[in-house]
């Protein structure tokens, strides 16, 4: 059971009070009609599910409520951070620099 | 007091008599005794059969590691369970016990002729025949196969015990209260940590219980001991026995197992049986300890041979002589000593056979000061007795070449293959191994746990060793929290240190195709079945596991991991970590499921929620169906009525004149924002732009890849907020689906969300009557067309309660749906029920509910919908707001086969006969076609209790809407039933009824 | 190769067993292939063994990172059943299940498939609706599975409460008799002796480290920790990594890789006969040969190749058994494990050519692989050779996701009201 | 046992010398939703709504704890709910926020005694010594999404969903009884 931090309540926490939503930084197009099919179907379906640092979306469904993003090592399934909903895309290797 | 128990020796209480009863005959042992040595204590050795062969065998070992002694344990009705450690097991006055696997018992059993063939059973033996006739599987052999194996029989009565769970945090949680574990303890403790120290034993002390000998800082073993549990209990520390760590999880949660009822002779109250701990620990230590490792030679199964070590322990521990005329063999110094106690309590050891050319002189001069034949580079090479070990037969070993052998009269074998750390727990944090020649083992090396690992389990043999590596240990984790810790040290003398030699299959001078040497007991699997498999081309050791099934019984390896590895890496000419190490599974040693059902059983498994009117309705004898977490009302029989009777009636009453119903699971959120317009246009397919205030609206709800998700009725009741009603099941659903838009992709959106399904009691009141019914209720609003037309929302109050009334219809006939604050939902229900009185009001449940809205053509999203159906498929074209630029679902909507011809649609069907179609029948256009046919589309809804005169039902058809008028077929086991395809509305199309 | 039979076994006796050859050489690689195939679980070992056997193709490498079968295959439940809803599942799985038939006679090793037959409660009124609708779809696409009334389900299983109290009240069963287990390791051992035997190369240890593609965009071969191997061919088969490998290749997939466990209690004598799945409750047991009760858990939340997973999830599956088999609340479990799955947002595999040439993959398997791994392999096999697909994988394509053509056995299931 | 919760008798629901469990009288509860500039608000309620999630403020007879970044609990008599949405509503056209009454949405168990923090231990994987007496948190309890106010270090209220009441109030008096079957 994982422990989670949740950047907004500033608080590391149990794996149960969230629940997890996906890979991060899918951004639904601003324009849908104008994509193509094969667009639409990145969006709607293709993964990296990297074996790796993974880029995700957690929501603490029953804390603050907020969905937010992490790092997570899909292998160690370590966190190597989290950051709130809309922020850039943390520098990896600064991470795993952190993390050794 | 028998022969065997030895007075003043041991931690038992022989004042304190229990009794308990084994196979039906009843023994006597003493307060603290295990099954197995109350049983030893009375001259029994025979506790068990073997899984294969059936072979006689008796316990091995003394503790948790035991494959051996396994036995069902009673305690009355309902509390049974098999294959229980008779060497963990406390006995308690009444205790009922049996052996298993065996019949018609266990001195005479039957399946033991497996042994005589057990040329036959080789591994794997059964991947190369029972093929043939092929039949014959199934039938003959697979039924004997499962016969002969599974050891004990399952439970037949429900469980009348509870079971407990509790989460707990703490600084520093230490496995293991051996000298290590104790010492660690006290080193975190001191610094003022919370330090939580578990034993999956009786007592604390560990390995000290077995070596009283030892004096520490000055004291006897047991008094340091017991001075020192009660010094780490005051500096706060929570010591938890009869407690097992079973699993490691992610960042430092390690699941317990505490054990509270099973050692009582009378079960206290409110006290469960186990309770599972879910230990959150910012330092883990681990101090398990080590295992001893058996021999492996022709007959090492003999029921009276077992490990040295474990009869050190019946010794000391239990005050019991495993035999008065042993043989030690060994190729470890440690079981030197077992051999000097037994001798000391009075056992004649008839010799110590040792595989080493030499020893320390001090082993020799106290073997010779007891008299103790000594016999070096000797082998064993064969045991005798039938049901119990009665011979040995030992053979010298000079360069390689095993002499001719002499057989020695005993009554038990004393074995010591060496020690192997116990590294369960370690790897189950993927922590890595390091192979370590010296000692032929595994040793810790990395874990990405915060975790640390002392004394026995990495290899540190000796009290001595293991107090000043907890201590050390200790400090390490007290540093890692950012603390700081003085250094402890121990003064320890008597320790016993000892060295040995790790071995494969000892040395023999039979035919190896011949010797029943075994590696795994429970599982019959022998050294030469090892070195079949790797003959078989099983190069890796999880290969050589599987084929063997060494390593899979309920010990789950721990007796024969290692002697496996030693043996298959020799067959394969390779060293041992080339070979590997299987991983430790969790959990640590077998565990009870009900520990970890907790308390989730009987109506507690999930919660059921209710609504306020679920008891008016129980009152009035509603039958319930469970939709998601809820329970609803599903019909309301009259005293002798089937559900059609009630149903029909439901309806009947409802279309004639009033219908009272509890709507309350409905989801409800409140919308509230100066862009709450914006967000519905986004979110629904639906244009809400023009929606006025006091207007309500049906909403249909996709996902973005175009399929629907959900619908209901959406109220606005504000220019900046909409009261939004979902499906029941949905509720939490949609609303986490819309904060996810509303959070990720829209946050400029000033909008915001909030359940109010539980805020509000929804009662609905169909037919003709419910305006009668209510208008003179109502305070705010004239119901009237005029006034307060179809599709209107107010907030007024309704019998004097706050209300916000919806004039919706989800039947055909004239409805509204009054919300008022829960609390008052019972209130408000009981006054309609008294006013309604009048009009023959009459509660109807979900059923009627469904016939009714089919009738009219209402979908219900999940039964007429499937999550490959879109508004267009489901006729709803008209929900959707194509002028939009954007909506959740638009552009999923338009992808390819979204627009194709041929899609699934839903229509109305007729049988042609008159007949009811089946919910889930399958439809075709051609119903002479051989099997396997065309489906064109399946049956949705399906009702013949309604109010049309005739049976209806809903249907997706291919292309169904360009086929209304033709005919379908309908081919069902017994017949062909053809329908007509018609539209979805079978009621009132013009919804005159609507009308007030 | 030595033929398996009850002669030879009783030979063999005679002389200590010391006479039997390996079942399959450990190969090191070559410098070329025909068809390279990645992953030596069940499905890819079964591809060689087929494509060597029916389409006269043997220069073939079958590589794994670790030892063969030692992924999903030897982790499962082993379920087994073909009672899907929708044509193309249910064509697909019941090919298998055809094939399971006669498998151990066809490998000439006893992969103990068991006929014990698999029931599937339900226990609302949408199961009720949804499984009828499976049983009436099965029975028109030739697929046994037939509607049982509670006191049928519990004449069936006997360890089964139906009492009308519980929280999730047995309304009904839906039975395939032709459902059942099989013993996991024998399926991919008795590939790999049938492969090696007609000249597969099985490479264990060989971790594929990338797929690497000729200037035409085409495929020509697999750098792996061994080297550089040539191949006219790449078929990817390995299970939860497929997204790693196939990226390689510069191949998104639709997957996502889901840590997935399984328990066994301790070994009782028979007392479970056959398979029952409760997927209200998420409950999922049968009994092994040896009496192992076993059962299937669900998947964790989150993507992971950790193979850990976490005990909330075990608390649950354990309190479902419990509450559907009451009395085995007493039983002990005896060891957990985990497993990776890729699953599908439509919760169906993909099984064929990929926008890469000569690059081909099997995936997407989910929680439910193992059954399939007969006609699984069958068609990987024939798609491989013939560079395009068997009619009975021709739906499970990479394009049905752009286009919407989803085969959606997890909406079909969809939550009612 | 799963009685409807209306059903339940008044004073203590469960008693043991471990843990007092009972249901807190009615009262009136608002969700206040609202960003930017707290201060009107702060002006209106007369309390602070500032400070870290989990933060409390009380004012006469009405209470907040902050739940999430953007959103508070209000609690304060029954009666005085018209009144403060009243109070509200002239801010909305500056300060667009969302009040909903949701006072018929929960119920609240008050959760004292000696060992009231172990026995949330049962239910709650949070360490619940990280809530500090006159805090409280929105957390989970069995799977049931609750909020805690700890009015001390042996105090606390637990606000749920009145379906949930039954499953909670159960598996809390399991729990005393075992807590006090520990401590004999």
């Amino acid at each position: 059971m994982l422990l989670i931090h949740c950047p907004y309540c500033n608080e590391t926490l149990p794996e149960v009070e969230f629940a997890y939503a996906g890979e991060a930084h899918i951004a639904r197009p601003v324009n849908p009609s104008e994509v193509s099919d094969a667009d639409w179907e990145a969006f709607l379906f293709l993964r990296d599910n990297v074996k790796g640092p993974h880029y995700e979306r957690w929501r603490h469904l029953h804390g603050c409520g907020r969905f937010f993003n992490a790092v997570r090592d899909t292998v160690s399934d370590k966190f190597l951070t989290t950051y709130e909903a809309g922020a850039p895309r943390p520098d990896l290797a600064s991470l795993t620099e952190r993390l050794k | 007091m028998s022969q065997y128990r030895v007075s003043g020796r041991g931690r038992v209480d022989t004042s304190r008599p229990v009794s308990f009863t084994f196979d039906g005959k009843t023994f006597t042992g003493a307060q603290g005794d295990t099954v197995a040595s109350a049983l030893l204590a009375n001259g029994v050795h025979l506790m068990g059969r073997s899984f294969k062969y059936h072979r006689p065998r008796g316990p091995v070992a003394a503790g948790s590691e035991e494959p051996n002694a396994l036995i069902g344990t009673r305690r009355g009705a309902g509390r049974f369970e098999p294959n229980t450690r008779a060497t963990v097991q406390e006995i308690w006055d009444g205790l009922q016990t049996n052996s298993q696997n065996k019949y018609p018992s266990l001195k005479f059993d039957v399946g033991a002729v497996n042994d005589a063939a057990y040329m036959l059973f080789s591994a794997g033996f059964y991947y190369k025949t029972f093929m043939w006739p092929r039949s014959f599987w199934d039938k003959v052999y697979e039924p004997f196969i499962r016969g002969a194996a599974g050891l004990g029989v399952s439970p037949t009565e429900e469980d009348p015990d509870h079971y407990a769970s509790r989460n707990m945090h703490c600084d520093v949680l230490i496995v293991g209260a051996g000298p290590s574990g104790l010492a660690a303890a006290r080193a975190a403790a001191v610094e003022g940590l919370k330090v939580v120290l578990v034993d999956e034993s009786p007592e604390a002390g560990g390995t000290l219980l077995s070596e009283p000998q030892v004096k520490i800082d000055g004291k006897p073993a047991w008094d340091w001991l017991a001075a020192e549990v009660e010094a780490l209990k005051a500096l706060g520390v929570k010591i938890m026995t009869r407690t097992t760590a079973i699993a490691y999880y992610h960042q430092n949660m390690v699941g317990l197992c505490e054990k509270l009822t099973d050692h009582l002779a009378t079960l206290p109250a409110d006290t469960p049986r186990e309770r599972l701990w879910r230990v959150r620990a910012g330092q883990v230590v681990l101090a398990q300890g080590a295992l001893e490792k058996p021999l492996v030679f022709h007959g090492n199964d003999r029921p009276g041979v077992m490990l040295a070590g474990s009869a050190q322990t019946y010794l000391n521990r239990y005050g019991v002589l495993v035999g008065t005329r042993p043989v030690v063999v060994t190729s470890h110094d440690s079981a030197w000593y077992a051999a000097f106690d037994l001798a000391d309590a009075g056992a004649k050891v008839q010799a110590i056979v040792d595989i080493r050319e030499g020893v320390h002189e001090a082993l020799l001069t106290e073997a010779r000061a007891r008299g103790i034949p000594v016999k070096l580079s000797h082998t064993a090479t064969a045991t005798s007795g039938r049901l119990r070990v009665s011979k040995i037969r030992v053979n010298p070993v000079r360069g390689g070449q095993v002499g001719s052998g002499t057989e020695i009269d005993c009554d038990a074998v004393l074995m010591s293959g060496g020690w192997t750390p116990s590294l369960h727990l370690f790897s189950h944090t993927k922590g890595s191994l390091a192979w370590n020649d010296d000692l032929t083992t595994f040793l810790p090396e990395k874990t990405p746990e915060d975790c640390v690992i002392a004394g026995a389990s990495r290899g540190l043999w000796g009290v001595e060793a293991a107090l000043r590596d907890g201590a050390e240990k200790g400090r390490e984790v007290v540093a890692a929290l950012g603390k700081s810790g003085a250094s402890v040290a121990y003064a320890v003398a008597d320790d016993r240190t000892g060295t040995g030699v790790s071995m494969k299959e000892l040395p023999t001078d039979r035919s190896p195709g011949k010797a029943k040497a075994f590696v795994d007991y429970q599982n019959d699997v022998t050294a030469k079945d090892l070195r079949l498999a790797v003959r078989e081309g099983m190069r890796s050791i999880e290969h050589v596991k599987r084929y063997t099934t060494n390593g899979m019984a309920t010990d789950q390896g721990k007796m024969s991991n290692i002697n496996g590895l030693n043996i298959a890496s020799d067959a394969l000419g390779k060293k041992q970590p080339q070979v590997g190490l299987t991983t430790f599974r969790p959990p640590y040693t077998p565990t009870t499921f009900g520990a970890f059902a907790g308390y989730h059983r009987g109506s507690h498994f999930e919660v059921t929620r209710k609504t306020r009117i679920d008891e008016w309705a129980a009152q009035h004898g509603a039958a319930f169906e469970p939709v998601g977490q809820w329970r609803r009302a599903w019909y309301f029989p009259k005293a002798g009525e089937s559900m059609d009777d009630a149903v029909r009636r439901e309806c009947a009453a409802t279309r004639e004149s009033l219908g009272i119903f509890d709507a309350s699971t409905l989801g409800k959120i409140e919308v509230v924002g100066p862009d709450a317009v914006e967000f519905m246009n986004r979110m629904y397919t639906n244009p809400w732009t023009k929606l006025g205030v006091g207007r309500c609206r049906y909403g249909l709800l996709c996902g973005d890849d175009g399929f629907i998700r959900d619908d209901g009725v959406i109220g606005r009741m504000g220019q900046d907020r909409f009261h939004v009603t979902t499906t029941t099941g949905g509720a939490a659903r949609v609303l986490n689906m819309m904060e996810d838009y509303l959070q990720t992709e829209w946050p400029d959106l000033n909008v915001w969300l909030t359940s109010t399904t539980e805020q509000w009691a929804t009662v609905a009141l169909n037919g003709p009557n419910a305006a009668k019914l209510l208008a003179p209720l109502v305070e705010g609003v004239e119901l009237t067309e005029e006034a307060f037309p179809h599709m209107s929302c107010v907030e007024c109050t309704v019998a004097g309660m706050p209300a916000r009334l919806f004039r919706v219809s989800f039947t055909g006939e004239i409805g509204f749906e009054v919300n008022v604050p829960a609390p008052m939902g019972r209130q408000l229900w009981e006054t309609l029920w008294d006013a309604g009185q009048q009009y023959g009001i009459t509660p109807y449940g979900t059923e009627t509910m469904h016939v009714l809205r089919a009738e009219k053509g209402y979908i219900i999203v999940g039964q007429d919908t499937d999550g490959t159906v879109t508004p267009f498929d489901a006729g709803m074209g008209w929900a959707v707001g194509k002028a939009k630029p954007d909506f959740v679902g638009k552009r999923g909507l338009a992808r390819p086969d979204l627009v194709a011809k041929g899609r699934k649609q839903l229509v109305g069907l007729l049988s042609e006969d008159g007949s009811k179609l089946e919910e889930g029948a399958q439809i075709v256009f051609d119903p002479k076609q051989p099997i396997p046919m065309k489906m064109v589309g399946h049956v949705t809804s399906s009702y013949d209790v309604g109010t049309t005169g005739r049976p209806i039902a809903l249907a997706l058809v291919e292309g169904g809407h360009d086929r209304l008028g033709e005919i379908v077929h309908i081919p069902m086991p017994d017949r062909t039933i053809a329908a007509k395809i018609t539209g979805t509305v079978f009621f009132d199309p013009e919804n005159a009824r609507l009308k007030i | 190769m030595t033929r398996f039979n009850a002669f030879n076994l009783l030979r063999h006796a005679l002389t200590g067993h010391k006479k039997w050859t390996e079942q399959w050489p450990d190969s090191q690689p070559k410098a070329e292939y025909d068809v390279i195939i990645v992953g030596a679980g069940g499905h890819g070992l079964g591809a060689a063994y087929y494509l060597a056997k029916q389409h006269g193709i043997t220069n073939i490498a079958v590589i794994d990172k670790g030892w063969l079968g030692g992924g999903n295959t030897g982790r499962n439940t082993t379920i087994i059943r073909s009672n899907y809803l929708y044509d193309e599942s249910a064509r697909l799985f019941d090919h298998s299940v055809d094939l399971w038939q006669g498998l151990s006679q066809e490998l000439n090793y006893n992969v103990m498939y068991s006929n014990r037959g698999c029931l599937m409660l339900a226990h609302t009124v949408h199961d009720v609706q949804s499984f009828k609708r499976h049983v009436h779809s099965n029975r028109l696409n030739g697929v046994d599975n037939r509607w049982l009334t509670p006191e049928e389900c519990k004449e069936y299983c006997p360890p089964i409460n139906i009492s009308k109290t519980s929280r999730y009240p047995v309304m009904g069963g839906a039975l395939q008799e032709r459902a059942g287990t099989a013993r996991h390791d024998a399926v991919a051992w008795g590939y790999a002796r049938g492969a090696a035997a007609r000249g597969v190369d099985i490479i264990q240890n060989c971790a594929v480290t990338a797929i690497r593609r000729g200037p035409n965009g085409s495929v020509i071969g697999v750098d792996t920790d061994k080297g550089f191997i040539k191949a006219k061919k790449v078929a990817v088969s390995a299970s939860g990594h497929n997204s790693v490998v196939m990226a390689t290749a510069g191949v998104r997939l639709p997957l996502e890789s889901m840590p997935l466990q399984a328990l066994v209690s301790e070994p009782i004598k028979p007392v479970f006969p056959c398979v029952v799945m409760s997927n209200a409750v998420h409950a999922y047991c049968s009994q092994s040969d040896k009496g192992e009760l076993v059962i299937g858990s669900g998947t964790d939340q989150y993507v992971s190749y950790s193979q850990r997973g976490g005990l909330p999830l075990i608390e649950h599956t354990i309190a479902a058994i419990s509450e559907v088999f009451p009395i085995f609340n007493r039983m002990r479990m005896l060891r957990k494990w985990g497993g990776i799955t890729d699953n599908t947002p439509d919760r169906s595999p993909i099984i064929g050519k990929t926008p890469v040439p000569n690059l081909y993959v099997n995936c997407g398997w989910g929680t439910g692989g193992f059954k399939a791994t007969p006609g699984s392999a069958h068609v990987f096999a024939w798609t491989i050779a013939k560079d395009e697909p068997h009619p009975i994988n021709a739906p499970f394509t990479l394009e049905r996701f752009r286009t919407g053509r989803l085969i959606d056995e997890a909406a079909a299931a969809a939550v009612a009201h | 046992m799963n009685a409807p919760i209306s059903s339940f008798a008044s004073g203590p629901l469960v008693e043991t010398s471990a843990a007092r469990v009972s249901q807190s009288a009615p009262c009136g509860r608002l969700s206040l939703r609202a960003r930017g500039d707290l201060a009107p608000f702060e002006a209106v309620l007369g309390l602070s709504l500032g400070g870290p999630i989990g933060a409390r403020a009380t004012a006469g007879e009405t209470e907040s704890i902050r739940l999430g970044p953007d959103e508070w609990m209000l609690h304060c008599p029954v009666e005085a709910v018209a009144g403060l949405e009243a109070a509200l509503a002239p801010l909305y056209g500056s300060h667009p926020h969302s009040l909903v009454d949701v006072s018929g949405r929960e119920t609240s168990f008050v959760i004292e005694g000696p060992r009231a923090s172990e026995l949330l231990t049962m239910g709650c994987p949070r360490d619940i010594e990280t809530i500090l007496p006159g805090s409280g948190r929105r957390t989970v309890f069995d799977g049931v999404t609750v909020i805690l106010w700890r009015d001390a270090a042996d105090r606390f209220r637990m606000d749920l969903w009145h379906s949930f009441a039954p499953h909670l109030l159960h598996l809390l008096e399991t729990g005393s009884r075992e807590l006090a079957a520990e401590s004999l």
